[in-house]
């Protein structure tokens, strides 16, 4: 019955992976300063912390449900910890811990309202965002946190590997992305994540407690959330109260360019890092072209469909 | 082997007066049930007679509006198939409880997984996926089933080996009981046949099984005892050795009532 | 080669930003520059604006203009810019330090507020106003200065220039409610506001889109002829609006002439190597269709023929 | 295998319609300017142009679809209407026309992309939103269109029964509702729609041609958001560049607390009618309490929550 | 009553070399299959041979990689199952495509929906709920099937009772042939025999039936003809009055070859 989804081919991430190859090549014949390492740095670093909400976005997406509220509390989780350091002179540890911690709440908010009451993830999220937003604009009193220690800011620094500035907040992402993707293909747990997303019943009667898996998801959601704080502090070196407004839709579409199914239990995380870095690609390289903004837009638009078509015909060639 | 489980072998599960309604519809309407230790209890019934509705009820899929359900005696109170499972009930559901989009490796070690050894294993819970290949290659052969490869999605199979993949998985796991609903429905007289010796070596270990079924030469050749379901309720329990198939089938269809029947002809 | 400058406003879509591009394309067309332009995805996307900027350095530009979403927060990728030798001009809006930018081309958004306040207060005429206010969105500064400066221009206790919350109910506000600078969601407020409170008689919008929503549920319950409608901006169709007394008088501001400022002195940048700097105020005017005694005011042919700068 | 949908109980209105009446009455206590036949037939007007982009959406939603262009649809549905009768001075009716045809087709490429391209709505739809968007500002100079013929606003005009205002609007909104109810429910057609949600591949087993229900949908929904632009120039008295961009979020969050299932294949559409109505029972009674703004976002996010609380528990009484 | 069918009956559905590849499965490896004029065909075969995958070639659901496929000697390109529908072709699959929250009634006439008279049914396309209801309770009663209500959703029946939806469906509206993949596999012993009664009650308007089943009883109680599919081709077509049911299954397991056969248990 679920056939639909049965006649999708087993996801990878070559089809998003040629698409954004084939983005390159194109900005690389409109632009002579788009193949440098350097500005590959710099789109990494542009996508960052999109890049890392977009991977608890994937975990939530992969049980078949959606996050809406993941920009809002990453917003909250950076004004918790820079009003924490600035306010009470916490040191950059402690005050990190508790933004993540907080962001990790909400998470766990958005889990009980999931499972325990059983109410559907779009909605329980809009309640959220719409929450996290307020108390963000309260606790902030809508201010720009500026005071904010270099400890906090440590991410935003740079190494260099020959003429690049390498960002450690970058390597950071990276390394989160290895992980989670070792996590969901290589231990019972992230199994566990699929098959809930897959067939939520048959998981249940296999004896996983799915609500248990729901929850921790949702956790572990927060926790990304609240790293990605810190990687948004650290970027632009502030606390920022109107941060994380369109993030949702950036890091679903991250997500869903990426090759997983909205409906759950297929897709790979590594593929929303592909799907983030089209995504900032694009925005790069059209800049570099000199299109103008409203351009811009209605170009991203094409390019966008283009991907997902390049991406099809991919995996139509590889059966 | 085991010796042949009679009227004095200890209850393992037994359920007095299930009642499970859906809407208007009365699935389950007093029924009782009783499973004895070391035994194959076959259990029969038309369509909609509430059969699969008993069965999740002891395997703590659904909970009964009414009635109790005991364990070896004890009161049990299964919230969720989580509970039957500790209790070492395996199930293998007549909708195939499977995953579709994962492999028939990771289905059926689902909740299971073997572990690799020492801290990789134990703390962070990596698999083992070279061990639960090998093992799931081992597991299928028993059945006979010709499946190339165990790493692909569930939903690629054939009905057949779909089904083979949850009796695999039960037959596997199983600790205390084992309950199939009608496991050979879509398997070939090959795949059937072992399916049935795959019955008998479990209950050769000692282990109580449950087995619905339609095919009526399949459970007067392996039931110890048949328990006939009619419209929500237990009609009557019959020993396969001394009725004839005629009149099993008969009482399930109602043709004939339980008090016209031979008394040997039923079971205790 | 030429020049290249870029340009990053708060958004696409408002007129107000769109009339800056204007003014700053023509002036680049005919200084001979190039001219990159970017905006924020909402307003209040400091992010976007930060990835806007990098990517403008990267295509080669030495000048970026920019309309600063978040004022503090922008500075870190200011200061970034400025140490690799690009000039960066505030436009519109102020960062906070001010001194952050190299130059700042804009208006005082609270002191076009207290004018708009001031005028009010005139127009009302010693009637006992009953205030609605249509505001932007929560936590936003501009929204923030133009409703506290009203506040003040009447004579309201009011939070100063640099406060981003709304001086309301204590100063005796009969109902507030967010526009987002817009016409649906402005008549949305403002019939709620009505229902609240049929006795209102005085309107501050954030924006002319907005007081035009606002009109059009005034007239819905048939009070439009006994509210007087302020606003801030000045576009063409908002003074149009003054002209055909929709508005009473709006507080007029000019996005064109920031825009072409900025470039002409990126232009210059690149070729003499100098950089302008300090606060060059572009101007607030009153446009209102009747003067009131002892407020200065344009009429409303003035105030079309400079409509955001268009001279 | 679909078992988490089979455990949804049947949907009904009756659970969205209770949480709307335990918001009315909380507000009632509230405020005693809440309790009016006026003050409903201002939220009608309120919702009047969301309500209507919500039955397409609640048409797609049904398909297992989502549609996120439908705000921006509108928008350029509107200004391509009212500009048509301001550059050329077309009558009313052909403007209208050319308008809910600019939409209609928007809905098409949507629809094309979706069955013959076989992309996922999402992106689709994301792509499709930039775009409208895009063509907006270009068409319109990011410039209200002030000159609006009286023919294309008579909707906003109003008749009164008794002491109340009734919208011409409105009452077409309420009107298409009925429609629509019916045409789902009593048609073979709107029954295919159910169908295609529920299994597509049992529908396209039974010999329908799923491709053409999804397409039929898409560019009805298209209609549909025509219909909206119009509503909007009468409610507002213009062509407006700028609305549009939240309407999705408002269309799907009605659709969805009107107990429409994301997943396709169950709900009714007259639960969205319920659902706009909650949104704009919200808004209308915070105001009126005078509930300030940020404090208004995180109280609605609170009672959005506790709507749909609401619907489960209503659900799960009547089982 | 028909004729029985013969060696002269005109081929009514004919396929040449069918090849279906998924990945690295070969489902089907060049199957043959022909289908006489009014002749019930059984098609056996292990699990896995490729029954499913031959049918659903035949029946338009999936387009085959290589091969032909002739109805009444016309060749044929189906495209989708609407095209097989078009030409008169209803198929009961085996995963039984059905709507699950759509009810039984629905189900019956998905894609086929019995409209109003008149401007009502023709234009707007309205349907008559109450002929629906009526013809539907009419169909199921045939089979007698115990569902209480025709407005129930599918996804409340019982396995077997969803399986008759399927099969009433199929045998109401062919129109020319009727393929049944696995029709009786979850029902009842009573429902079973119906389902076999209605399959010769088709047969006897004149329509041909091919009829996959694991059940050998059922196969030999009412077949003319018997295909066997092996590893994705045809083994052979065997006579069910000329050949044991031993000797049929040993070919389909391949314990036998088809020369060890005596020639006339051979179907031409
Ligand atoms: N979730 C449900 N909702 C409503 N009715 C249900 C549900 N599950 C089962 N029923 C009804 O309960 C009755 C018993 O169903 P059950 O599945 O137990 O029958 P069964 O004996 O297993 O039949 P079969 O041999 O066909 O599998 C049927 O009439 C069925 O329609
Ligand atoms: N969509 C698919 N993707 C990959 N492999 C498939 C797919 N469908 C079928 N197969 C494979 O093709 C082979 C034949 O399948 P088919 O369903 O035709 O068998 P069958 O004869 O109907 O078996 P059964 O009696 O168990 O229903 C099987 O090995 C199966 O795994
Ligand atoms: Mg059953
Ligand atoms: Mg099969």
């Amino acid at each position: 019955m679920n056939s639909l989804k049965a006649k999708l081919p087993p996801m990878g991430t070559l089809g998003p992976f040629i698409a954004l190859v084939v983005a390159c090549g194109f900005f690389a014949t409109q632009s002579d300063r788009f193949l440098s390492l350097q500005n590959f740095s710099l789109i990494l670093q542009q996508v960052m912390v999109v890049g890392t909400i977009a991977i608890g976005q994937t975990l939530i997406i992969l049980t078949a449900g959606i996050d809406l509220s993941c920009g809002m509390i990453m917003a909250l989780g950076s004004i918790v910890m820079t009003k924490m350091g600035a306010d009470f002179g916490l040191s950059a540890p402690v005050a990190i811990t508790l933004g993540i911690g907080a962001t990790a709440l909400f998470g766990l908010v958005n889990g009980l309202l999931v499972t325990k009451a059983k109410l559907p993830p779009f909605i329980v999220t809009l309640g959220t965002l719409n929450i996290a937003f307020a108390i963000t604009q309260l606790y902030s009193g809508s201010q720009t946190v500026t005071e904010v220690s270099d400890g906090m800011t440590w991410l935003g620094n740079s190494f260099r590997i020959g003429e690049t500035n390498i960002l450690y907040g970058v390597v950071l992402m990276l390394a989160l992305y290895l992980i989670t993707w070792l996590f969901l293909r290589e231990t019972a747990p992230g199994r566990h994540i699929y098959a809930v997303g897959n067939s939520p019943e048959a998981t249940r009667l296999t004896g996983i407690s799915t609500d248990k898996v729901l929850l921790g998801v949702y956790v572990l959601a927060g926790v990304f959330y609240g790293i990605a704080s810190l990687l948004s502090v650290a970027r632009i070196g502030a606390g920022d109260p109107n941060a994380g407004q369109t993030e949702n839709l950036d890091a679903i579409t991250a997500v869903v360019l990426g090759g997983t199914s909205l409906f759950g239990g297929r897709g790979i995380v590594l593929g929303t890092l592909v799907g983030a870095l089209i995504v900032g690609v694009f925005r790069n390289g059209l800049t570099l072209m000199g299109v103008s903004s409203v351009y811009q837009i209605l170009v991203t638009g094409v390019l966008v469909i283009l991907a997902v078509l390049t991406d099809q015909m991919s995996r139509k060639g590889a059966r | 082997m085991s010796t042949a489980p009679n009227a004095q072998s200890p209850l393992v599960i037994q359920a007095k007066g299930l009642v499970k309604r859906y809407g208007q519809v009365t699935a389950l309407d007093g029924a009782d049930f009783e499973l004895r230790a070391g035994e194959i209890l076959a259990v029969i019934g038309d369509n909609g007679a509430g059969k699969s509705s008993l069965i999740k009820c002891l395997a703590g899929a659904t909970i009964p509006d009414e009635g109790e359900i005991y364990l070896d005696g004890q009161r049990a109170h299964f919230k969720s198939p989580i509970d039957a499972r500790r209790a070492g009930i395996e199930t293998v559901y007549q909708d195939l409880a499977v995953a579709p989009a994962m492999t028939i490796a990771e289905n059926l070690f689902l909740g299971r997984e073997i572990r690799r050894p020492g801290f990789l294993g134990s703390v962070l819970q990596v698999i083992d996926k070279k061990k639960m290949l090998a093992e799931s290659i081992a597991r299928m052969n028993d059945l006979k089933v010709g499946i190339r490869s165990m790493t692909q999605a569930v939903e690629t199979l054939s009905g057949g080996q779909r089904q083979c993949v949850a009796v695999a998985r039960a037959a596997a796991f199983a600790q205390h009981v084992v309950i199939m609903d009608e496991p050979t429905a879509a398997l070939g007289v090959k795949e059937g046949n072992m399916v049935l010796e795959l019955i008998r070596r479990v209950r050769d270990k000692g282990l109580p099984v449950i087995l619905i079924s339609h095919n009526m030469p399949h459970v007067f050749e392996i039931a110890d005892r048949i328990h006939i379901a009619r419209l929500g309720k237990r009609a009557a329990v019959v020993d396969p050795k001394h009725i004839s198939m005629s009149d099993t089938v008969a009482v399930m269809t109602g043709a004939k009532s339980v008090d016209e029947l031979p008394a040997q002809a039923l079971a205790h | 080669a030429e020049p290249v400058i870029g340009l990053i406003t708060k958004t696409e879509s408002n007129p107000f930003f769109v009339k800056m591009k204007e003014g700053a394309t023509a002036e680049a067309t005919k200084l001979g520059a190039k001219l990159l332009s970017a905006a924020g995805k909402t307003d209040g996307d400091n992010a976007g604006q930060v990835t806007a900027m990098e990517n403008m350095i990267a295509a080669g530009a030495k000048t970026i203009l920019i309309t600063p979403s978040d004022a503090k927060a922008i500075i870190p990728a200011i200061k970034k810019a400025q140490k690799q030798g690009v000039m960066v001009i505030a436009l519109d809006s102020p960062t906070d330090p001010a001194t952050a930018v190299d130059a700042l081309f804009a208006t005082d958004n609270y002191k076009a507020g207290v004018l708009i306040g001031q005028y009010a207060k005139a127009a009302m005429g010693g009637k006992k106003a009953v205030i609605a206010t249509l505001d932007l969105f929560p936590g936003h500064p501009v929204g923030a200065q133009r409703h506290n400066g009203f506040l003040k221009g009447f004579g309201l206790t009011a939070p100063d220039a640099k406060s981003n919350n709304l001086g309301g109910a204590a100063a005796g506000v009969a109902c507030m409610a967010d526009s987002f600078g817009d016409a649906a969601k402005g008549q949305t407020g403002m019939e709620n506001c009505l229902q609240k409170n049929p006795g209102i008689n005085l309107v501050y919008t954030i924006n002319e889109p907005a007081a035009a929503g606002a009109y059009k549920a005034l007239k819905a319950a048939g009070k439009e002829k006994n509210v007087v409608i302020v606003s801030v901006d000045g576009g063409c169709a908002g003074v149009k609006d003054v002209g055909a007394g929709v508005i009473a008088a709006t507080s007029q501001q000019y996005p064109l002439k920031m825009a072409a400022m900025g470039v002409a002195a990126g232009v210059e940048y690149a070729k003499t190597g100098k950089k302008v700097s300090g606060y060059t105020d572009t101007g607030v005017t009153l446009i209102a269709d009747k003067a009131v005694a002892g407020v200065d005011s344009k009429d409303v042919k003035t105030g079309m023929d400079l409509c955001w700068g268009n001279k």
